[in-house]
């Protein structure tokens, strides 16, 4: 590499810059830079005769490299990238030194606006000194989605892709797909049935021919990066094979284990073999190998037996696949808050004190009282109910510190359903405010209180306890100042979302941070929502943050839509402003890969490596890198040095 | 010598030249004196370069004492200052202080036959020595030039050696075949076996990476020469020139002020430190 | 420096390429007056600054360096500047325990819409290095 | 108290059994009372070893001599371990080193050393005591040291001799290890932790400076403090002025892009740029085994340096240098409660 | 010229050296070093740290300056050291020895003329050791005495409450005269006690290398022996040994540049140091002393082989400064002793 021959166009902006600066000194000066070979003053550089000079006199006086000191680097620094692109050199070899902005518009003293507009000048030709020619970086595409996740964000990610018609694979943990939705009663604010409303569209997912459904699988491992991952997917095995079996259910009427039924919230029991919910897609039993006698015809083997459609197969084996995908969308959803980190509302240990997904089920058509509130003790209707909203939710010194945001939505929609089942029931709430914010929520809530005559206590229940075939409920009403205590029959906890414990492991494995509270956190809270850090891996539904099925749905179809745009690429086109380490300085202590927020840096041989694909060039990198031994391109700390050193000359 | 040994006088870049391109590139330079008269030297013997702002070092002096009007120097690019040159355009002017170091007995040799055995850059430190025998030709009897580069687009002072021909035996090689190579293939030292020169009445002079030079001797011996027949020049870090910095010793010797040139035969009994 | 001319602080100003840099962009297009005594040199993140070019900056003659960028949040990184406060801090308390005035050294958060607070920042930072004179405690002796 | 006994039957029956390449340990060395770095390969030699108040080297900085050394002859340590002497600060070392990956947990097997209630001796403290008296030996007993000298036995409450970084010591008992010797007196506390930073801080800015300068103009750029600190291993150190091949990979253009960060000359601010970036790099990483400020023939206090970066990070970061292998690195990482009322 | 001065009035003889510019040991942080005198000088120093070879090869020298402005040729301003004379007191004997030492180093081949700028404007006042001030001296096994006064101009020696001043050379006498009424002549008692202090004085027990004679010789032989990786093993590479050395003599030359445009900056001589692990590396990475071992060879065998064949002295002059400052404990009586032994 030999010496530069640098170019350094000196812009007058009519009087904008020449005003307060003295534009001819500016470009005197820069001629007696050791790289300069050619400087030039025009009245607007960025006029048609101003650019086109510009690229005659890089081709005239074979310049390699050009400065254009004019207005900010916002507005023409690709005008004149594309110049020198059209005179034939790279266009990373052009740099905009910014003497309006910084300079001429904000100073009116000329003699000190020129002194710091040629510091200015000098030290973008400093910079440009050593800047390289580059190329965008280019990553061929694997047109192909993965959603992980099978509730009703991963239902409708993988519906509007495929519809697009990009092949997805839908991932899911669970023997069916329908996530906690399908665990749902009616929903708010309408108070359609959950199930009516997802059903079709589970059929769908299991129909639809650009979709493969994985269901009973997990995902183990993720190599690659944007436009080509490599995902390992384990699929457990269900000794049933879905395609013969005819849910008859004879299987399990000769199963002899009974075992908590997970679906109901441990409401009801199932056997060892059994199908989750009768809408379940796939449409297929299931045998629980942990509840199973041993899956052993000489010691149990009866639903074998029984079996007529031959489904039932003791040797079937878990098998892993490695998929090649584009592009993934995470879906896994939330839990709630384990109510045995909460002592003050009974640990979970008090009797007749549910969460809501247990009262959902309680509820439900489909459930295990076929929709007659009965509560779990002495299967009586209860005629108190309290509600207790944000259980667990904005309390940063014990628990959670956000909102779960849908908890008083569902509250109020519990509160409703049970008046509709019990009329003459009293239904308390027990709440802090009520954010109702949505279309039609507001609405709903205050129909709950005036219509369903539910009673609203503002405040917080200090503590509850079973007495007398009662549940206890002591709190404060803060508006009256009064303490309540309330014996009630039954009591409903709106216990604060949470991240799944399948998002907890997910994040791990892909890689993808989570944001404080344990949720996957987006790359820009604003901008960027449906995004994770790393790219090419979407997010959606309450695995990101607590939300309800219209916004879930809604942040599903972005993320979808960001799929479908990323994957309609034939390859990606990155900036080439990345890091890059020279090998040889490298000790491989790991400190970048620590620092670095893209997680584009791995240790491999002990050296860092960087992942061209993930690098977004921000330099935390190499500002931490003890031995310079990792550097962005064109911002390198050689770069830095030389500029700090004409900053001051 | 000048009362101040460590002031250079200023040299011009007269012409520039790329020997070699790559990862180690090599340029020649002629640098003329900037006003006034040159310093003389010998052949073998070595100058401090320097490019201001960037620092000094040393370079063998690579044409012949005969040549007057300018010196030569081929620079490989390895580092800060032999970078700062390859950076250099004609006209530049670079400071320059010399000469150092001992030289060939050149009128020892006249009469001999003399074989010269050069590898990649090695070329430069013996060139002056070649021409010179070359310009006084029917001083010496058979003179022959083994040189090798890595590959053909290594090979130093391409056309000079083509131009030789006629006068002297020259045995080009490469260590690995190329299309079109009509030249030896594979490492200098078996190019010399393969022609195996006679020991009789001769000098042989190498120049070269260590290792090569380790195996030339080798060989050499093994042909017959004896170890006063064979002589090498050693390129130890320098920074004064002139005995006084401490780094290019070879036990007690200042390879700076005793060497670079030497025989076998001394060589030989100095501690192994270059 | 003459005798005559009054003192000026000489500042290196690292300003992030998002927010502080646009920001310095919106003072021009407002023109704001400020002191031209600061020189930006535009990096991609403060994360990107290495607490090294600050020692540098004094090094070669600085009076005053400041680093600025992304309201923390805001960072177009995540987190560059998070990495850049604490080791920003840790440079800054390692200059003022050898004595160096904490003056000299500022950061600041200035997003892309305050081009006020830029100008403000420097008006400020020059406003507080006056009175301490000339830096000449790491400043690397000049050649006569 | 530790019986000497054992730790050479230790390195004896490792060396014999060849559970150990080697024992790094102390020895008397020729000159007068004052240990030196040992390094053992064969059982015999287990009965030089000792164990007194002059084992001040922190012997960690020779695992990674051994780690150039294996990765120059291009060989991977393979085999045995290398078995150390490491005190509490050592330890700490040899964390800091793991955490940065730069060699193994199953590379290195730690014989842990407790201080116990004391530590190791300041050898200028030590001098005035001594009043151009020589010693010859020197004892652990107690809260005291004995010292042998041609005028018979000296005894000295430890705490008089003691180096600063010992009196301050926070946690003198390597907790990361494979067998120590000695009881654990983490909690005994001579002096406050930072005590000595304390002082120094205590003073104003303008006499911090003043002391600063004469101190930063002693320097002679000998690089001891750099060269003896185990935490110091980069193949080439930023602030070195010239280019260094540091392996066969390393382009000419590496080379000719070397940035000069300080000149190579021992002036004031090339002095301070020095110590200050040493200083910054070392934060979160120094584990205050005090030997730089020991190292430096002209009494530089480079630990108060290194010092206060880590009371900064403890105070403000909740962070503790060679903690667990495992940690975040401080400047690597951050949390959001991060101090940021400096920031305008 | 043999004169006897009291001691309360050496205060006077240095205020009458108007001309020259006094240094003398002064105690700072702990250390003795020389110091510009103006008022009372002490000379109940140990030895300085460091050794008086700063007054003629100071570990920074400019060469000349530079100036390029683009387009034009460079324009060089050579600077020559100037200033007062000086007169350094207090100089050991040992370190006297060294001058001369070093008066060959720069003259030999070629002259420096930095070098012989300082040294011909630096009269040395030495101060005989009637004790050894270290435990490490060793200067009669080399060559040299307590009251040697090679390299010295005056020779003062400690008569209790006055000094017999002796003129080495004629500046040194130019020293006396300069304050010649201060000056009394000595008496027969005077003589004799000089005579008893310097025999006892000589007689004084001091560590020892054994053979020096055949040391070169041995030295020669023992050049591949494997016992110089091992005495080198925890040597840490850094400059203390040769920085403090009277007789260490290498040194690095350096471009400091200021601007770049135009171009303006200076060539800079500074101390280097052959311990230094770059100190012979070439750009190539090749190494001819690579490994400590063999630095650590390089060092003893320039002191006690190299000079002694090029000059037929050793260059050590047994001063002791690289033992007692070693960090690691390198002491180069044990390793001449060792190797010399280990020749056979
Ligand atoms: C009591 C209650 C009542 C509610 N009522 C309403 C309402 O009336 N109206 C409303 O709009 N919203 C309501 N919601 C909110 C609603 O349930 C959520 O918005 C919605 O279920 C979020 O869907 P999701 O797909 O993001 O997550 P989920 O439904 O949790 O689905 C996540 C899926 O991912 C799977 N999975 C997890 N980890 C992995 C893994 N590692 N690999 C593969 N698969 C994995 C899970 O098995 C699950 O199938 C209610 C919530 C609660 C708690
Ligand atoms: C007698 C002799 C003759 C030589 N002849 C030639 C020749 O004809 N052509 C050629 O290309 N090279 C020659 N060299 C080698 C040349 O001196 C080095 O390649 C050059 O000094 C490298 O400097 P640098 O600044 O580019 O490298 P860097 O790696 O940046 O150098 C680092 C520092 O070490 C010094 N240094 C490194 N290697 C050497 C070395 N071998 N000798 C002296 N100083 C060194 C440099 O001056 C610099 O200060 C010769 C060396 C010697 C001793
Ligand atoms: S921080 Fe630097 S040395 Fe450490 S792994 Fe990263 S690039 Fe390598
Ligand atoms: S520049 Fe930023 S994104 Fe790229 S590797 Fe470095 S820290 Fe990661
Ligand atoms: S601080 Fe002390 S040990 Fe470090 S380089 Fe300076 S003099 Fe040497
Ligand atoms: S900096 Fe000093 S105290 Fe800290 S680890 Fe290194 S040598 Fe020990
Ligand atoms: S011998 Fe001692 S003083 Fe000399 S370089 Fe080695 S460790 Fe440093
Ligand atoms: S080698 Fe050591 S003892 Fe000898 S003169 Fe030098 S410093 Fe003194």
């Amino acid at each position: 590499m030999s010496k530069k021959r640098t170019g350094v166009f000196v812009c007058h902006c009519g009087t904008n810059i020449a005003a307060t600066v003295d534009v001819a000194k500016v470009a005197r000066e820069m001629s007696g830079e050791d790289t300069v070979a050619f400087t030039q003053e025009y009245v607007y550089m960025c006029s048609e005769p101003g650019q086109e000079s510009v690229v005659q006199s890089i081709k005239d006086n074979k310049l390699d490299s050009i400065v254009v000191t004019c207005c900010s680097p916002n507005l023409h620094e690709k005008t004149f990238r594309d110049n020198a692109q059209r005179a034939g050199i790279n266009n990373f070899t052009c740099e905009i030194a910014n003497i309006r902005e910084q300079c001429s518009w904000v100073h009116a003293d000329k003699a000190k606006g020129t002194e710091k507009a040629i510091k200015i000048s000098r030290s973008v030709v400093r910079r440009v000194n050593r800047n390289l020619p580059m190329d965008a970086v280019k990553v061929a595409v694997t047109r192909r989605a993965m959603v992980i996740g099978g509730g009703i964000a991963g239902i409708q990610a993988a519906l509007d892709i495929a519809n697009a018609g990009i092949e997805v694979i839908l991932v899911e943990k669970q023997a069916t797909i329908g996530g906690r939705m399908l665990q749902l009663s009616e929903t708010f604010p309408t108070l359609d049935c959950s199930q009516c409303v997802l059903s079709p569209k589970m059929v769908e997912v299991n129909r639809h021919p650009n979709i493969r459904l994985m269901t009973y699988s997990e995902v183990k491992e993720v190599a690659g990066s944007v436009g080509n991952f490599r995902v390992k997917v384990h699929k457990r095995s269900s000794f049933v094979d879905p395609d013969k079996c005819k849910i008859c259910d004879h299987c399990t009427e000769v199963c002899p284990v009974v075992v908590p039924n997970e679906y109901e919230l441990g409401l009801t029991s199932r056997r060892a073999i059994y199908i989750p919910y009768a809408q379940a897609i796939p449409a297929s039993f299931t045998l629980d190998e942990d509840a199973c006698l041993g899956l052993n015809p000489i010691r149990c083997g009866k639903c074998k037996d029984v079996c007529e459609a031959g489904a039932i197969d003791y040797d079937m084996r878990p098998v892993t696949t490695t998929e090649e995908v584009g592009a993934i969308v995470v879906a896994t959803g939330f839990d709630l808050y384990g109510p045995e980190n909460m002592p003050e509302l009974g640990g979970g240990r008090v009797e007749d004190v549910l969460d809501g997904l247990q009262f959902e089920r309680l509820i439900s058509a489909s459930g295990a009282t076929k929709g007659h509130i009965l509560r779990p003790s002495d299967h009586k209707e209860p005629k108190d109910v309290v509600f207790i909203q944000c259980a667990g939710s904005r309390d940063p010194a014990k628990h959670c510190a956000y909102c779960s945001k849908i908890c008083c939505m569902y509250t109020a929609k519990h509160a409703r359903l049970y008046k509709k089942h019990v009329p003459d029931g009293r239904a308390y709430v027990f709440y802090i405010d009520i954010r109702s914010g949505g279309k039609g929520y507001e609405e709903f809530v205050q129909r709950t209180m005036e219509d369903d005559d539910t009673l609203y206590l503002r405040g917080r229940v200090s503590k509850l306890y079973r007495k007398g075939g009662k549940v206890r409920v002591m709190g404060t009403d803060t508006l009256t100042g009064q303490n309540v205590e309330i014996d009630a029959d039954m009591v409903v906890l709106a216990l604060a979302m949470t991240p799944s414990k399948g998002t907890m492991e997910i994040a791990k494995t892909l890689k993808i941070g989570r944001d404080k509270d344990g949720f996957l956190a987006e790359a820009h809270p604003k901008l960027r929502p449906v995004e994770s850090v790393t790219g090419g891996i979407y997010l959606a539904g309450a695995a990101q943050a607590p939300k309800d099925i219209p916004e879930t749905v809604a942040q599903a179809g972005a993320a979808a839509a960001k799929v479908i745009a990323l994957l309609s690429q034939a390859t990606l086109s990155r900036s080439p402003l990345i890091a890059k380490v020279r090998r040889s300085h490298c000790t491989g202590c790991g400190m970048c890969v620590e620092a670095c927020p893209f997680i584009a840096i791995r240790l491999e041989g002990g050296k860092a490596v960087v992942n061209e694909a993930l690098c977004e060039g921000c330099g935390s990198c190499s500002a931490t890198c003890l031995r310079a031994a990792i550097d962005v391109k064109n911002v390198t700390q050689m770069q830095i040095h030389e500029m700090i050193e004409a900053c001051l000359a | 010598m000048p009362d101040n040994i460590y002031l250079p006088s200023l040299g011009r870049i007269a012409y520039i030249k790329d020997e070699v391109v790559g990862e180690r590139a090599i340029k020649t330079f002629h640098v003329e004196p900037l006003d006034g008269g040159w310093f003389d030297h010998d052949c073998g013997q070595c100058a401090m370069l320097s490019v201001f702002g960037r620092g000094e070092a040393m370079i063998s002096i690579a044409s012949s004492p005969l040549v007057k009007g300018y010196k030569q120097f081929s620079i490989m690019r390895v580092g800060r200052v032999s970078s700062a040159f390859h950076d250099l355009s004609v006209g530049d002017v670079v400071g320059i202080r010399g000469p150092y170091g001992n030289s060939f007995p050149i009128d020892d040799w006249r009469g001999k036959n003399l074989v010269f055995i050069g590898g990649g850059c090695g070329l430069a430190p013996i060139w002056p020595l070649i021409t010179t025998a070359v310009a006084q030709r029917g001083d010496f009897k058979d003179i022959t030039v083994f040189y090798g580069g890595r590959t053909s687009r290594d090979i130093m002072y391409r056309a000079e050696l083509e131009k030789l021909r006629g006068s002297v035996d020259v045995h080009l090689s490469i260590d690995k075949m190329e299309e079109g190579w009509d030249g030896y293939c594979g490492f200098v030292p078996a190019s010399v076996m393969n022609r195996d020169p006679s020991p009789q009445n001769a000098i042989a002079i190498t120049c070269g990476p260590p290792i090569m030079i380790k195996f030339v001797i080798q060989n050499l011996n093994k042909l017959g020469f004896k170890d006063e027949q064979i002589y090498t020049t050693i390129e130890n870090k320098m920074k004064c020139g002139i005995g006084k910095c401490g780094r290019c010793n070879v036990g007690k010797d200042y390879v700076c002020v005793k060497g670079p040139v030497y025989s076998w035969a001394e060589l030989k009994y100095l501690p192994e430190e270059y | 420096m003459s005798d005559q001319q009054p003192y000026e602080p000489k500042i290196v100003a690292f300003l992030c390429k998002w927010c502080s840099s646009a920001g310095s962009d919106l003072a021009g297009v407002s023109r704001i007056q400020y002191p031209a005594n600061a020189t930006p040199i535009t990096v991609p993140c403060t994360g990107a600054v290495s607490p090294m070019y600050i020692m540098s900056a004094f090094n070669k003659g600085a009076d005053g360096v400041l680093v600025s960028g992304c309201h923390i949040g805001d960072c177009h990184y995540l987190e560059g500047n998070y990495l850049a406060r604490r080791k920003m801090y840790l440079i800054m308390k390692l200059l003022e325990f050898i004595g160096v005035e904490q003056n000299r050294f500022r950061m600041s958060w200035v997003s892309a819409a305050e081009g006020a607070k830029f100008a403000q920042v420097i008006t400020d930072f020059v406003g507080d290095l006056r009175p301490l004179g000339p830096q000449d405690k790491l400043k690397r002796a000049e050649i006569k | 108290m530790i019986n000497l006994k054992d730790i050479r039957e230790t390195a004896r029956d490792m060396l014999a059994k060849g559970e150990a390449r080697a024992v790094i340990g102390y020895r008397r060395g020729s000159r007068g009372m004052l240990a030196e770095p040992a390094f053992l390969t064969k059982p015999e030699e287990a009965d030089e070893l000792v164990w007194d108040p002059t084992c001040f080297h922190n012997l960690s900085l020779y695992l990674v001599h051994d780690r150039k050394h294996l990765a120059h002859a291009g060989k991977n340590s393979g085999g045995a371990p290398v078995a150390i002497i490491a005190k509490g600060c050592d330890a700490r070392s040899i964390v800091v080193l793991m955490q940065e990956h730069y060699f193994k947990r199953e590379d290195v097997y730690i014989i842990g050393v407790s201080c116990e209630g004391t530590g190791v001796v300041d050898e200028r403290k030590l001098a005035t005591h001594l009043n151009g008296v020589q010693a010859s030996n020197a004892a652990f007993d107690g809260d005291d040291f004995v010292f042998t000298t041609a005028e018979g036995e000296k005894r000295i409450p430890a705490r008089e001799v003691m180096a600063d970084r010992c009196l301050e010591c926070r946690s003198p008992y390597p907790k990361e290890h494979n067998l120590v010797f000695g009881e654990d007196k983490t909690g005994r506390q001579l002096e406050a932790p930072f005590a000595a930073l304390d002082r120094f801080e205590a003073q104003g800015a303008g006499e911090r400076w003043e002391n600063w300068a004469r101190h930063f103009d002693r320097c002679i750029r000998c690089f001891a403090c750099r060269s003896v600190c185990p935490m110091c291993y980069c193949d080439e150190c930023v602030v070195d002025s010239i280019t260094f091949p540091v392996t066969t990979e390393t382009t000419a253009d590496e080379k000719a892009s070397r940035i000069r960060w300080i000149e190579r000359s021992a002036a004031r601010s090339e002095n301070i740029t020095y110590l200050m970036t040493r200083a910054m790099h070392l934060a979160g990483r120094c584990t205050d085994c005090g030997e730089c400020d020991r190292a430096c023939p002209v009494n530089v206090p480079i630990r108060l340096l290194n010092n206060k970066m880590e009371k900064e990070a403890r105070e403000q970061f909740g962070f503790e240098p060679g903690a667990s292998i495992g940690g975040p690195s401080l400047v690597a990482s951050f949390l959001d409660k991060d101090p940021g009322e400096f920031i305008r | 010229m043999e004169k006897i001065l009291e001691k309360k009035r050496v205060d006077d003889w240095v205020a009458a050296l108007t001309g020259y510019e006094v240094h003398a040991p002064a105690l700072e942080e702990g250390i003795w070093g020389y110091q510009p005198i103006n008022g009372p000088i002490r000379l109940d120093h140990t030895n300085t740290k460091q050794p008086p070879k700063e007054f003629a090869f100071p570990q920074r020298e400019v060469f000349f300056s530079f100036e390029q402005i683009k387009g034009e040729a460079p324009r060089l301003k050579q600077v020559m050291p100037s200033g007062p004379r000086h007169a350094v007191f207090g100089v050991r004997p040992c370190d006297g020895r060294g001058v001369p030492r070093m008066d060959k180093v720069f003259n030999d081949h070629a002259q420096d003329a930095y070098y012989n700028a300082r040294r011909k404007n630096v009269a040395y006042v030495g101060l005989a050791c009637n004790k050894p001030p270290s435990a490490n001296c060793f200067c009669l096994s080399v060559g040299g005495s307590p009251v040697s006064t090679d390299g010295l101009d005056v020779q003062l020696t400690d008569l209790g409450d006055r000094y017999f001043v002796k003129a080495i050379t004629e500046a040194g006498k130019d020293l006396m005269t300069a304050a010649g009424k201060l000056f009394a002549d000595p008496s027969a008692a005077d003589q004799k006690q000089l005579k008893q202090v310097h025999a006892a004085a000589v007689a004084h027990p001091q560590r020892a290398v054994n053979n020096p004679d055949q040391a070169p010789a041995k030295l020669k032989a023992s050049f591949k022996s494997p016992l110089w990786d091992e005495l080198a093993q925890a040597c840490i590479g850094c400059g203390i040994c040769t920085f403090l050395c009277p007789t260490c003599h290498c040194f690095d030359i350096n471009d400091e540049v200021q601007g770049k445009a135009p171009l303006n900056g200076q060539r800079v001589r500074t101390w280097d140091n052959c311990q230094f692990p770059d100190f012979t590396m070439h750009s190539s990475g090749h190494n001819p002393r690579e490994g400590t071992g063999a630095r650590l060879r390089q060092r003893v065998c320039h002191k006690f082989q190299y000079f002694y064949e090029n000059f037929g002295m050793h260059q050590c002059i047994g001063c002791g400064r690289c033992i007692t400052e070693c960090p690691v404990g390198i002491d180069i009586i044990h390793v001449v002793n060792k190797v010399v032994e280990n020749a056979g």
